[in-house]
């Protein structure tokens, strides 16, 4: 790893925040009209006195400053945003789009990150089996139905799920992330948390599931023609370190770059997930947002999900070269 | 004991194919005393890394379907698959053809070495598998300290300096050389060759020799067997096969060869007076 | 040219053997067939909302049922399923013929346009596609099915280009382009007649992906309540059904159809996009 | 009597990192065509600056120093028709007869692109003719060659058809790059024969790039000994091969196994590491007889020699005879 490598995901990073604020302050403005305008007529069509409705018109006007200069405009939007300042929500005020934004992400990253890490690590495991001569039986039959099951996105994996493990059965919760809100951490609160987001997390994992196994089967039939696989056979070392330390730990490389890719899909497809589980998390805020036309709050999500995903994709990049010793540490 | 380390007999190896099958090898047979030199050419599909496969018992997708193999007085084909596996290296190792891509690229050299003893059931202490590393590496003319370094780090011969001394770990009575120096210069070809005689000499293992240029085998084997579309078509020591060749192929073989002298020039008609 | 027709007949040889292909494309053609014969049988005006009454099950005379706003589901399915495809389809197209010829250019060319293209297809990829969509599907109100596929194609172009961008740099390298330039052939020449033919099949393999994740992103837009309101794709359908609480008054048969009719869609174009790798890449193919 | 291509002084240098930089052929200069057609070999091991040799002899590179000329011409600064005539007139074989051709297409299409781009035929049946007469000189049936694919021949017969598709362009010079390293050992000989005979009976220059010092030696007029893109011996094949001068030259042949068993080749005396034989400072090539120089360590108030004067000189030496004209 160069400094020159850190530099370009470094810049990455930041390309990748600087281009989400610039489509939230673009946007917005190509559509006809001013875009203050949308706010009012949110207003007006609720029809009833908002409280604090002018507050509301007054921030907006404030923080977009609509007679100045549209550089300058730009440059105190950017200046704002990057403070966390993305101004008050309509549909909680007068809480601001950062604090009901930061309530609701614990949520969606606890969910999110576990579940991909069960997905990704799962699916590694199935892929690679499934490219080994040596493996049971029962993974090659088990394999192909699995995929089939990935095919389906989250979404409608996750309505089926819930009607058939919630509704249907009975057995697991309808939605929501807890009983009784936590108030500290005990077994019994671990436990309902754990209880409530077993479905949304198994929707998750079977959606992912096929992809990691497909991409490793690849990046293992690919690595079981390398030379160095036939001399580790020759070599008289036992299967199991073959297939773990020669065979999977060489194909997972591919599949760690795939996961900074898959990040981006898999956070829009836990976001409708939690939609479907009214899973207090960003997603659901987001459906509420959108429901309550609360356009901050829908710019400000958008933001936070761009900001998060490309800030776990820079992680990943940085962590990448200590498992590829080809690309040199610092 | 007798001297005897290989007797390969009646091997005979298929591939079955939608249509009948496809013979790699057939009817095989010769053998190899203790600390002999053996040389193996043909080119490419004649058999002879059929013939390596098959003893190290790495045929894909093909089988042995008559013929024994016996090492060192044991029949090896009525071997069960674990006991092959431990046999492999401990009896009979190989230095592998394609040096570029045998090594594992995210593991160190020193690594890649230590398994072999891991899962042959030798266990050392942790500075003690240092040294006997650093050692190993130094017979084949590398630093101790290559161990720490990863493959990407060597050159071409370097990595094969590696496998060698991978292939003499366990002192093994055979060592299986598959075209050990076809990727590389001639020069560093040379180094690689007579670091692989020395270390085979030292160790006092029979070597076969696999190969597609007469002239290197010429200058390494005692013995020599050719191989022609899967069989073995000649065998004999190896200055009696170039200077009485009984087969045309051997003999289209030993004429291809490239060399210095005068006559195998092409020189344009005319210009031969004016320059002598 | 008789070369491109046996090597579409060679293709054509081994789809036409793979299961999975066949089984795709008689899902595919199944769904397609509900659009077609659908509206010989079913007027599908009743697809309208107030069309007959409401949250009926299925019955003789409803087969589907009905819904809370008085729409005949069964020509909802048969109105929808097409609305649906066509919208994948056109978003995939356009997607996917910008992306290939990004990446044919950006992998023959090099140098900074190289550079430029990488960058924002890396960085693109990584952005979560419904943010985007949902910052520009939530200011621009009142969408149809070709706007949505528009915006949904400019999100769907960055797997071709990065997928043709590796193989162009790979085949780059071969004798035969070499070879090529000395012939006396233009860059363009040699992108379209010597190496757009070698990448066919991986683009015919990323169209298919790119039709999918389009289906994919507009029903997630769509669920979230920025589809085309005036329009019954199967993703309003489930939106609306959503909407009115379907799940827990126990109408099944009201989300039930157009979440099977989606996830077999899903299924079809996942088997059809597995067998095309299987073509494109031949260590896949001895394996399988 | 041909065109002459040259390169004068040339060095290649790349950019690995920010202030990482290789430099990849030093002070090179060569001589190919001109009055009297010659063969020129040159012999290099891997990373020797071969490639990038070929790259720069094509035009694909620029020098980063020096010049490469085509009669006369700088070749980055040739206008439109002189860019198209030096493409067509400079012809290359490589090393893999694989890989040189598009899979998807017959071999038709191989020979067909290069004679209706250059503009060479009218019409395809004008086409089909030439490339028939040009298939037979290279000693294939056309009926057995056209219409198949690349497959469906064997690796000599596609490196022949190459050789045809150089040749259907009226070529100049042509750049042979391990014309024979990938073909069966029965085959070399011939491939080796057809191309000495474009050299003998068309008046064609070629630049024999290669590993094999004993195929070099067989058809070269000049052979070129390159290491770490030095030039370090250039003189006349018998010369520089029984009586190498430089260390390299000497090392490099020894390392080549005698067909000869009887003949020691002394296994036991492990040779040095090829890297020993980079020059350590400055250099400069100077001639140790008429026809052959050798790099030695800078002379300073001494002009050193350059190989192309060296290859000049050994044309020079040679009667000339009479070639055919090409067609």
């Amino acid at each position: 790893m160069t400094w020159g490598y850190v530099f370009r995901r470094l810049a990455m990073f930041f390309a990748v925040v600087l281009a989400a604020t610039t489509i939230n302050f673009i946007v917005p403005r190509l559509a006809p009209g001013d875009p203050t305008a949308a706010v009012l007529e949110q207003l007006l069509s609720r029809g009833q006195q908002v409280e604090g409705a002018q507050d509301i018109v007054d921030n907006y006007r404030a923080r977009f400053g609509l007679d100045d200069p549209m550089l300058v405009q730009y440059g105190r939007y950017l200046f704002n945003s990057l403070r966390l300042d993305l101004g008050s929500s309509i549909s909680y005020f007068p809480q601001s789009v950062t604090s009901a934004i930061l309530a609701a992400l614990p949520w969606t990253i606890a969910l999110l990150s576990v579940s991909t890490v069960i997905a990704f690590g799962l699916g590694s495991l199935i892929g690679a089996l499934l490219a080994w001569p040596g493996s049971p039986r029962a993974v090659h039959r088990l394999a192909p139905f699995l995929m089939v099951l990935s095919a389906i996105p989250y979404y409608l994996l996750a309505l089926i799920v819930l009607y058939l493990l919630a509704i249907w059965t009975g057995w697991f919760p309808l939605g929501g992330a807890y009983s009784v809100f936590p108030n500290g951490f005990s077994l019994p609160v671990l436990w309902d948390l754990a209880y409530h987001a077993f479905l949304p997390a198994l929707s998750i994992v079977l959606a992912g599931l096929g992809f990691w196994a497909l991409g490793m089967r690849g990046a293992m039939i690919n690595v079981l023609g390398e030379d160095y696989l036939a001399l580790a056979e020759a070599k008289g070392l036992t299967k199991r370190r073959i297939f773990f330390k020669y065979a999977m730990r060489n194909a997972m490389l591919p599949q760690v770059t795939a996961l900074a890719i898959a990040l981006g899909t898999a956070a829009s497809g836990s976001v409708l997930v939690e939609v479907a589980f009214n899973y207090p998390g960003i997603g659901y805020l987001l459906y509420n947002a959108l429901r309550s036309s609360d356009y901050f709050l829908i710019q400000g999500v958008a933001f936070f999900l761009v900001i998060t995903v490309a800030f776990a994709v820079l992680v990943l990049d940085l962590l990448y070269p200590l498992l590829d010793p080809r690309i040199q540490r610092l | 004991m007798s001297d005897t380390v290989l007797k390969v007999s009646d091997l005979t190896v298929e591939y079955p194919m939608a249509r009948g099958s496809f013979f790699a090898t057939r009817d095989v047979g010769f053998s190899l005393q203790r600390g002999e030199r053996f040389g193996l050419v043909g080119e490419s599909g004649s058999g002879k890394s059929t013939t390596i496969l098959a003893l190290m018992r790495m045929l894909k997708g093909g089988l042995v379907s008559s013929g024994s193999l016996e090492l060192n007085g044991r029949e090896l084909t009525t071997l069960d698959d674990e006991e092959y596996r431990k046999l492999r290296f401990a009896e009979m190792s190989l230095v592998p053809q394609g040096a570029m891509n045998s090594l594992n690229p995210v593991l160190r050299v020193g690594a890649q070495i230590a398994d072999i003893y891991d899962d042959h059931g030798i266990h050392h202490g942790r500075s003690e598998r240092e040294g006997i590393i650093g050692d190993l590496l130094s017979r084949v003319g590398l630093a101790p300290e290559v161990q720490r370094r990863y493959p990407h780090e060597l050159s071409g011969g370097m990595k094969q300096r590696v496998c060698i001394a991978m292939s003499i770990a366990l002192k093994p009575s055979l060592i299986l050389a598959d075209e050990p120096t076809s990727a590389l210069d001639v020069m560093v070809q040379k180094q690689v060759l007579a670091t692989l005689g020395r270390v085979q000499r030292d160790i006092g293992a029979a070597i076969i020799l696999i190969g597609h240029d007469m002239a290197l085998m010429a200058h390494f084997v005692t013995t020599l067997g050719v191989m022609y579309r899967g069989e073995l078509i000649e065998v004999g020591p190896v200055r009696e096969i170039f200077a009485n060749p009984q087969h045309d192929y051997t003999r289209m073989l030993i004429n291809s060869l490239p060399s210095f002298d005068r006559q195998a020039r092409f020189i344009k008609a005319g210009a031969q007076e004016a320059f002598n | 040219m008789h070369s491109l027709l046996r090597n579409t007949r060679a293709a054509l040889a081994y789809l036409g053997t793979n299961p999975k292909m066949i089984a795709g494309l008689a899902i595919l053609l199944l769904l397609l067939l509900i659009g077609v014969i659908g509206p010989l049988f079913v007027d599908i005006r009743t697809a309208e909302p107030i069309s007959v009454r409401t949250n009926q099950p299925p019955s003789a005379e409803h087969w589907l049922g009905t819904d809370s706003g008085g729409r005949e589901l069964l020509a909802v399915i048969i109105a929808g399923t097409p609305q649906t495809l066509r919208m994948g389809v056109l978003a995939g197209v356009i997607g996917t013929a910008v992306g290939v010829m990004l990446g044919l250019f950006s992998g023959y060319f090099g140098g900074w346009w190289d550079r430029i293209i990488s960058a924002v297809t890396d960085t693109m990829l990584t952005i979560p596609p419904l943010a985007i969509l949902l910052v520009v599907a939530s200011s621009v109100r009142a969408v149809n099915v070709e706007m949505m596929a528009l915006i949904i194609a400019a999100l769907s172009w960055m797997h071709a280009t990065r997928v043709i961008r590796a193989q162009v740099l790979a085949l780059r390298e071969l004798g035969y382009v070499q070879m090529a330039r000395l012939s006396g052939l233009g860059s363009f020449s040699i992108i379209f007649r010597e190496i757009f033919p070698n990448v066919i099949p991986i683009a015919f393999a990323s169209l298919v992906g790119a039709t999918s994740g389009a289906i994919l992103s507009g029903m997630g837009l769509e669920v979230l309540g920025l589809g085309p309101q005036n329009t019954p794709t199967l993703g309003m359908t489930v939106y609306w059904a959503l909407l009115y609480a379907a799940f827990s008054r126990g109408m099944w048969w009201w989300w039930g159809p157009p979440v099977i009719i989606l996830a077999l869609l899903f299924i079809a174009l996942f088997l059809i996009a597995s067998a095309l790798d299987d073509f494109a890449n031949p260590r896949l193919r001895s394996q399988s | 009597m041909s065109k002459l291509l040259e390169i004068s002084g040339a060095d290649v240098v790349y950019q690995l990192g920010l202030n990482k930089t290789k430099t990849a052929l030093h002070d090179v200069s060569l001589a190919v065509g001109g009055e009297r057609p010659s063969i020129t070999a040159v012999v290099g091991e891997s990373g020797s600056g071969k490639s990038t040799l070929i790259r720069l002899l094509l035009g694909l590179q620029p020098p980063s120093r020096g010049s490469v000329r085509y009669d006369g011409a700088e070749v980055g600064r040739l206008g439109r028709t002189g860019q198209r005539t030096f493409r067509r007139e400079v012809q290359a074989i490589f090393q893999d007869p694989f890989s040189v051709y598009n899979p998807f297409y017959r071999v038709d299409h191989a020979l067909m692109t290069p004679v209706r781009a250059f503009g060479l035929v009218k019409s395809r049946d004008e086409g089909y003719a030439r490339i028939e007469a040009t298939l037979e000189r290279v000693g294939l049936k056309p009926e057995e060659t056209l219409g198949k694919y690349p497959h469906q021949l064997s690796g000599g017969q596609r490196q022949r058809v190459m050789i045809a598709r150089a040749l259907l362009l009226d070529p100049q010079i042509i750049l042979a790059d391990e014309p024979v390293s990938m073909v069966d050992a029965s085959l070399r000989s011939t491939i080796l024969e057809i191309l000495f005979g474009l050299n003998r009976d068309l008046g064609i220059s070629l630049i024999y790039v290669t590993h094999d010092l004993a195929t070099a030696y067989q058809v070269a007029d000049t052979i070129v000994v390159l290491h770490g893109g030095h030039i370090l011996e250039v003189g006349d094949p018998d010369a520089v091969i029984h009586h190498p001068q430089h260390p390299y030259t000497k090392a490099l042949i020894e390392a080549v196994p005698s067909p000869d068993p009887d003949q020691d080749w002394n296994l036991e005396a492990e040779p040095p590491s090829p890297s020993a034989f980079l020059p350590t400072g400055p250099i400069g090539l100077y001639h140790t007889e008429p026809l052959r120089a050798v790099a030695l360590p800078l002379r300073p108030g001494e002009t050193p020699t350059t190989a192309a004067a060296v290859q000049l000189a050994i044309m020079a030496a040679r009667p000339s005879f009479q070639f055919q004209t090409n067609q």
